[in-house]
């Protein structure tokens, strides 16, 4: 019954943008340029949805007993880690489909047993290619309904705000000071009001259908549509250029990404001959075919089972019949591989290292979009992917996971620190952020990687819409030089930015209020979170200290660039008078959201590891999470930190990590906050660094170099290859072919033309000798026939006497 | 009288010697006579009541009672003039075609029933010939108009052709909706079934068949080119129309033609409409009804009373049909004649549609009566009387048509020629 | 000459041989169509007295029926183009109609 | 010789010379007077066949339509008082040997059937329902789709279909050719010297 609540609740939160969609797109057609009606069809659509998915949210949380044990949550977060252990040995052939599992539901009598609470089912067959089917299914777990709830609630803010943003294309002519014609003249167009929010709506069923989705191909439909929303959204501003190279830039790196992707799915299908995370389930609710996440059982330390001999994965039950052996087995490597190709497609879409530069510029679509797609909700879905995908994942790849979101936070940060536009910083800032998630997700702290992963959504969203609202404010001047001393002239965007930024750096106070150990924002919580798994990690794996001490140093960085924006743009004296004279506060409908954000931002996260949301985000966590993963020993293999594991180093981590942002956001204050020290010294100090930096690592150069000269190169060879080799080939043909036609039509009109013409002239001499009986005289053509059919009598007569 | 006799159609059918072609013979010069010399009554009638109607006396002067000798005067003045054929005419067609016109207007007394089996020929579809028999006189006139070699004539004879091939349409439309009500072309038949009170007659058998009565005699009228339909004569224009060339007997021959197919059409009209050889008073129809049936027990007594009841009957039909020429020559000095165009323009605008209609009411009829009265007649059921009038017609007649039992639904007499399979074939 | 079944056939073959001489010798447009009314009269003969003098019952009357219906027909719409005729060529000699000659 | 061979015989002789008499009159409307003969005659045929219904359609239908429209035709394309297209004796006497070679190889064919024997008596009888006469009734019901002529001789239960779709056909048919005929014969103003 649960299940089935949960599941009507999230399909309307789910459809009702594409419904929303299928009306606004046509916007154009049926009402006026000017008209709100799209933009508020689509509010009302994503806000009903937020509604829908927050009362799944709390039908959830009842049915498990969530909200009545808050206050004791400790023990209750230990119970629920022993009886996640305790389940874990069924977990294979239990299911977890609409039901809990007996000994849950026993044990829930006595206390709350959170993690046995997956739905799972099928929507609507799509087809059936042999065994394969291709369907819409749903896995609902409290990450889904996490997941849910903060996209839909962060997607009615940000639309609220863009009715404001966008309003500038409530006009039958708008004009883009951005885009230029050929003849210098600024390009005219009609306003894409509705559209907008039309490409927005359809974002977000896409966004909800990638987390609502049940299989790995499901995912993937959603995750390609994801992709053209953002493809779309991007290039909203299509007449400039730089907007459709973006769009361009950001649809291509995916591709990249998907193509991994694929060969993770092929290596799924081929061996494990289902796409389903969860079990199928007859109508009887007997198993048919196990689920993904069903067939890779784990033994006790937490490896997966391996045959002795091939070094083979062993894999669980294919169906609950007892008659099929769970005799298949997969290559390790071929796992590997697998775990590999997806996360080729996460690093794609979360831009990870290597394949980060589209991000910064998917700035080029408006702001609102930055805010909602390219930081909140669809960079987040690769780290979504990751952790959704989490069970299917070996030590090898994790630690790949890891080190990809190790450079990536580092280097992002970097060059945030040097970037002067607002959107930049925050573009880079995201993919720092991103980085972060993927750290701790590599490093196995499952729940700190997805914690870090809402509470970012949050306040990242949040200084989006605060950048916008300062870019709205100052005519979208975007250049953080030519800003400053803008709190007075907007002081709830600054009020509500500082929130981000101090949520962002992870600053906090200490024993503030005794019944939490610190006072914080949510980000705190969060990046604490990864970094004492990455200092837990590091203990068990020495050789790997690196990813304790980059993302150590990067939470100084982050601070140190956040604070920078922050005093740039809001800080000292004005530095372009002209825009500060007429830059101004936005209209309520744009500073409210910021303000709801801004909440959120700051408290969403509150109790940090025992708090509500992380045990919301952990109430499904894998089963083999809680306890680590045990290399065995000697053998060079990683050992995965546990919860006790990270539990014990938290207070060191929090304090260096706290320590590191303090720093980075005095620095900051040093350099812009006071005038005490000069900037451009320093910056023409290190001028050699800050140009490496500011050029983004050479990254665009680099793969100039390594992908597109090369293939400027391969295209020239062909070209060469076709002019010469090809062409003369044709050409010589051709050559031939006259030669031969010329014969040709020598026999063709000898002999083909005379046998035509002989029979042409015989035929009309015929025809003129019968002309005569022609004569177009009816009484002669009666006299005809009576003659005819004497004469046939005659021969009749004659032919057959008597 | 001479329709005691066999009929022609039993000539046809027997086999027996020379005895029947005289009898025959006899009795067609009879028939020609008589309707020979009652053209001569009609016209004497006619012109009395042209007299009394322009406020004249009439022929007074021939002699005997009412000026009566006056038409024979005039038999005998035509008998003696000269047989002119004009000089630019077609003499072979100039001479052949009065007797067409006489001819097709005597024949259709061959299927007249005159009293209760007193026909000529019994045929089932005795209303279809007569039509039929009717429409040959135009080709006689038309062929007069074109073979004598005048303009006038001419003009006449295309006149009459058009004319009558218009009014073909509305009569006999019109005549088929009694049709419709009798369920039988067979005019005996259609005669017997009328018997009892005069609401029993066709007349009044319903609105459509009360409509279709006078637009039948207008267009009777008009079919035998009377006044004010004369377009073919038109003398005050034509001269004669189609007769200026003739004279004499021939000239007497249209006229004679006339004049009986003036009779055959108010025949028609009294036996669809009027109830034939019947009176109107149902006791005195029953008691001649008993009478003919007495005679068929073979005592010569009531072989004479059937055979007065029988005269009685063409007593009566005589007389009714009589009256309707009566009317027709009331009309002909009542009404002004109308334009060839004003001819037409009554035909195919006013008289075709509203014969339709008629046509389409009677049929819709029986319908009408039971969804909104429960029963299939107004008047005493038509299938007892189409029963009684077959009866009457299988005893009448010698010809006896052998298979041929009524089936009564819906108050309509659905006519079956096979008594064995009706029922299969009815349901 | 009795009347059985042979004799209303030569009747019939009579009125058809008829028929069609007059449509091979009449210029006059309407004599073409007299000669085409007494083909379809011939064909009607016989069919009457297949109908008398066999057993195959009412086909023959039935069927004459038909072509009498047909026949007036035909007979109106040949009046309507003879009519079209003459007043195209001011005559309804047929020979004039050659336009069809090769 | 009895009555009706003696009827048959005058009709028949009025029928042929009729017809004759059609194919060498010279002007149109004596043509059309043998023709009225002829079809005439040909209806009294029909009614000593036992065909009076036919016969008397024969009588309303051809001649009392069809030829006056025929004789209406005549009389709207005469350009002058009897108007004659005489055809040249040559075709007429070809037309004629022609005709009677016809005719010869028609009657040949005739008397070349050999009747089957077992039905000949049959034949002479002719069927029951035609042979009685008055072939009214049984034609309307054939029109209404069953056959009592049939039914009546054939043994057991199996019945023969009749005409109304036939029936339904013609009388549609009749309805376009009228439409057909007023189109075609309606008036058009023939520019003056374009003949």
């Amino acid at each position: 019954m649960v299940g089935e609540t949960l599941r009507n609740l999230l399909m309307i939160a789910w459809l009702l943008p594409l419904a929303g969609f299928a009306v606004e797109i046509f916007g154009g057609f049926w009402g006026s340029r000017k008209s709100r009606v799209a933009a508020w069809m689509s509010v009302g659509c994503i806000g009903v949805g937020f509604l829908c998915s927050l009362s799944a949210l709390l039908i959830w949380g009842n049915s498990n007993n969530f909200w009545k044990v808050t206050h004791d949550s400790e023990h209750h977060a230990e119970a629920g880690h022993a009886e996640a252990g305790h389940a874990e040995a069924g977990h294979a052939e239990a299911g977890t489909d609409q039901h809990k599992s007996p000994d849950s539901v026993a044990s829930s009598a006595a206390s709350v047993v959170l993690g046995k609470t997956v739905f799972s089912g099928t929507l609507y067959s799509l087809a059936r290619f042999g065994s394969l089917d291709i369907s819409l299914d749903y896995y609902i777990d409290s990450l889904t309904l996490v997941m849910f709830t903060m996209v839909t609630f962060i997607a009615t803010c940000i639309h609220l705000f863009a009715m404001g943003y966008m309003s500038e294309e409530l006009t039958e002519e708008f004009v883009d000071h951005s885009a230029h014609l050929s003849n210098g003249h600024h390009v005219h167009r009609p306003g894409r009001y509705y559209r907008f929010f039309a490409f927005l709506s359809l974002f977000c069923f896409s966004m909800l259908g990638l987390v609502l989705a049940g299989n790995i191909f499901q995912v993937f439909i959603f995750w390609e549509l994801v992709g053209i929303c953002s493809f779309l959204l991007i290039g909203f501003y299509t007449e400039r250029k730089s907007a459709c190279n973006a769009a361009n830039k950001a649809f291509i790196m995916n591709r990249v990404g998907d193509f991994g992707f694929l060969i993770g799915l092929m290596v799924l299908w081929t061996f494990f001959g289902t796409f389903r995370f969860g079990n199928t389930v007859d109508a009887k609710g007997e198993v048919v075919q196990a689920g993904l996440f069903q067939m890779l059982p784990r033994d006790e330390t937490g490896n997966v089972l391996r045959d002795a001999a091939s070094g083979d994965v062993k894999l669980g039950a294919v169906t609950a019949a007892p008659e099929s052996p769970s005799s298949r087995t997969i290559p390790y490597s071929l796992l590997v591989v697998a775990g590999l190709g997806v996360f080729a497609g996460c690093v794609g879409k979360s831009a990870q290292f290597p394949l980060q530069t589209w991000l910064p510029d998917a700035m080029e679509g408006p702001t609102p979009v930055s805010a909602l797609v390219h930081s909140a909700t669809m960079v987040a879905a690769g780290v979504y992917l990751v952790g959704r995908f989490y069970p299917m994942f070996v030590q090898e790849v994790l630690l790949t996971i890891a080190y990809v979101g190790c450079i990536t936070l580092f280097m992002a940060a970097t060059i945030a620190m040097v970037a002067t536009d607002i959107k930049k910083v925050l573009a880079y800032s995201t993919i720092s952020q991103l980085g972060y998630m993927m750290l701790g997700l590599g490093v196995f702290g499952w729940g700190a990687g997805l914690f870090h992963l809402i509470t970012h959504a949050f306040f990242k969203s949040l200084m989006f819409l605060c950048s916008g609202s300062v870019i709205y404010g100052c005519h979208h001047e975007q250049e953080m030089p030519k800003m400053g001393g803008l709190w007075r002239k907007m002081p709830i965007t600054a009020f509500t930015m500082l929130v981000g930024v101090i949520a962002i750096s992870g600053l906090a106070i200490p024993g503030l209020v005794n019944w939490c150990s610190v006072f914080a924002f949510s980000g705190y919580f969060s990046k604490d979170a990864v970094v004492a798994t990455s200092l837990a990690f590091v203990k068990g794996n020495p050789t790997h200290f690196l990813l304790f001490i980059v993302p150590l140093v990067t939470a100084g960085l982050t601070a140190f660039y956040m604070f920078r924006l922050w005093f740039f743009t809001f800080a000292g004296k004005p530095r372009d008078q002209h825009i500060h004279d007429h830059c101004h506060e936005s209209p309520w409908i744009m500073t409210g959201p910021l303000l709801a954000l801004s909440v959120f931002a700051a408290f969403c996260a509150i109790g940090g590891e025992t708090g509500p949301l992380y045990r919301l985000i952990t109430g499904d966590q894998p089963a083999h999470v809680a306890h680590g993963i045990a290399g065995a020993v000697g053998s060079g293999e990683l050992t995965l930190p546990g919860h006790e594991a990270i539990h014990a180093v938290h207070g060191t981590a929090g304090k260096l990590a706290l320590i590191a942002a303090a720093s980075g956001t005095f620095i900051a204050w040093l350099l812009y906050g006071t005038t005490l020290v000069n900037v451009a010294e320093i910056k023409r100090q290190l001028s050699g660094l800050h140009g490496f930096l500011a050029n983004k690592w050479h990254f665009d150069e680099l793969y100039d170099g390594l992908f597109m000269q090369p293939s400027h190169v391969v295209g020239q060879c062909c070209v060469w290859i076709d002019k010469t080799v090809f062409d003369g080939i044709i050409h010589a043909s051709a050559k031939v072919m006259i030669f031969v036609s010329k014969w040709d039509k020598l026999f063709d009109e000898a002999v083909v033309d005379g046998f035509v013409n002989l029979l042409g002239n015989s035929t009309f001499a015929v025809g003129r000798s019968l002309r005569v009986i022609q004569t177009g005289r009816l009484r002669q053509y009666v006299m005809f026939i009576v003659v005819g059919v004497v004469a046939l009598f005659a021969i009749l007569f004659t032919t057959f006497p008597g | 009288m001479m329709f005691a006799a066999q009929s022609i159609a039993d000539f046809f059918q027997g086999f027996g010697g020379w005895q029947y072609v005289i009898a025959a013979v006899i009795h067609a010069v009879l028939l020609v006579h008589v309707f020979a010399v009652s053209p001569f009554a009609f016209i004497w009638l006619e012109r009395k009541v042209s007299g009394r109607i322009q406020d004249r006396l009439g022929p007074t002067r021939v002699g005997g009672l009412f000026g009566w000798l006056q038409s024979l005067a005039d038999g005998i003045k035509l008998v003696q003039k000269e047989d002119l054929c004009p000089t630019a005419a077609d003499s072979m067609l100039f001479r052949s075609a009065p007797y067409i016109v006489c001819v097709s207007s005597f024949a259709a007394f061959m299927v007249l029933p005159f009293s209760h089996g007193w026909v000529a020929v019994a045929a089932d579809c005795g209303l279809f010939i007569i039509l039929a028999i009717l429409s040959l006189e135009v080709f006689g006139i038309i062929m007069a108009g074109y073979s004598s070699g005048s303009k006038w004539s001419l003009f006449g004879g295309m006149r009459e052709a058009a004319q009558m091939v218009s009014y073909e349409i509305p009569l006999a439309i019109c005549a088929l909706v009694p049709v419709i009500a009798a369920g039988s072309l067979n005019l005996g038949e259609v005669g017997g079934m009328q018997r009892g009170w005069f609401t029993n007659w066709f007349l009044f058998h319903d609105p459509f068949t009360f409509i279709a009565f006078f637009v039948y005699f207008v267009v009777a009228t008009a079919s035998c080119k009377r006044a004010p339909f004369d377009l073919a004569e038109a003398e005050s224009e034509l001269v004669g129309g189609f007769h200026t060339e003739y004279s004499g007997m021939r000239w007497s021959f249209f006229f004679m033609g006339e004049y009986a197919s003036m009779f055959a059409v108010c025949a028609i009209a009294s036996i669809l409409f009027l109830g034939g050889w019947n009176t109107g008073l149902a006791p005195i129809d029953d008691a001649l009804y008993a009478a003919r049936h007495a005679s068929l027990d073979g005592t010569s007594s009531a072989a004479a009373m059937g055979y007065l009841a029988n005269v009685i009957g063409a007593g009566v039909f005589a007389a009714k049909a009589s009256f309707g020429v009566f009317v027709q020559v009331w009309l002909r000095w009542t009404l002004p004649r109308l334009r060839i165009d004003q001819v037409m323009t009554t035909c195919l605008k006013y008289l075709v549609p509203i014969s339709c209609f008629l046509f389409l009411g009677a049929t819709l009829w029986p319908l009408i009566l039971v969804t909104g009265m429960g029963r299939t007649t107004w008047t005493s059921p038509i299938g007892d009387r189409a029963a009684e009038g077959l009866q009457e017609t299988r005893d009448g007649s010698a010809e006896v048509s052998a298979v041929t039992v009524p089936s009564i639904e819906i108050g309509l007499v659905v006519p079956a020629a096979s008594s064995v399979d009706l029922e299969g074939v009815v349901q | 000459m009795t009347a059985d079944l042979n004799s209303y056939l030569f009747v019939g073959a009579v009125l058809f041989v008829c028929g069609v001489v007059c449509m091979a010798t009449k210029r006059n447009g309407i004599g073409v169509l007299m000669g085409v009314e007494l083909v379809l009269n011939g064909a009607n003969v016989n069919f009457v007295a297949f109908a008398r003098y066999t057993d195959l019952g009412l086909d023959g009357q039935v069927f004459s029926l038909f072509v009498i219906v047909l026949a007036a027909a035909e007979a109106a719409v040949a009046l309507a183009i003879a009519l079209n005729f003459y007043n195209n060529h001011l005559t309804i000699d047929v020979d004039r109609a050659n336009k069809l000659k090769g | 010789m009895n009555g009706e061979s003696f009827l048959f015989t005058v009709f028949a002789l009025a029928t042929c010379l009729g017809a004759i008499a059609v194919v060498f009159s010279q002007t149109v409307v004596r043509m059309a007077f043998w023709l009225v003969i002829s079809l005439g005659s040909t209806a009294a045929l029909f009614f000593l066949a036992k065909a009076d219904f036919v016969g008397a359609a024969q009588l309303l239908i051809y001649v009392g339509g069809t030829l006056v429209l025929l004789v209406f035709g005549v009389m709207l394309t005469a350009s002058g008082p009897y108007l004659k297209i005489i055809t040249s004796p040559g075709e007429i006497m070809m037309g004629s040997c022609v005709g009677l070679l016809f005719l010869f190889v028609v009657f040949a064919s005739l008397d070349g059937v050999k009747w089957r024997e077992p039905s000949v008596a049959a034949m002479a009888a002719g069927n029951p329902v035609v042979a009685t006469g008055n072939t009214l009734r049984p034609i309307g019901l054939s029109f209404l789709g069953s056959r009592p002529d049939q039914d009546l001789i054939s043994d057991g239960d199996h019945l023969t279909p009749g005409y109304l779709l036939p029936f339904e056909i013609v009388s549609v048919h009749l309805l376009v050719v009228l439409i057909g005929a007023a189109y075609l014969a309606r008036a058009k103003r023939r520019p003056v010297g374009s003949g």
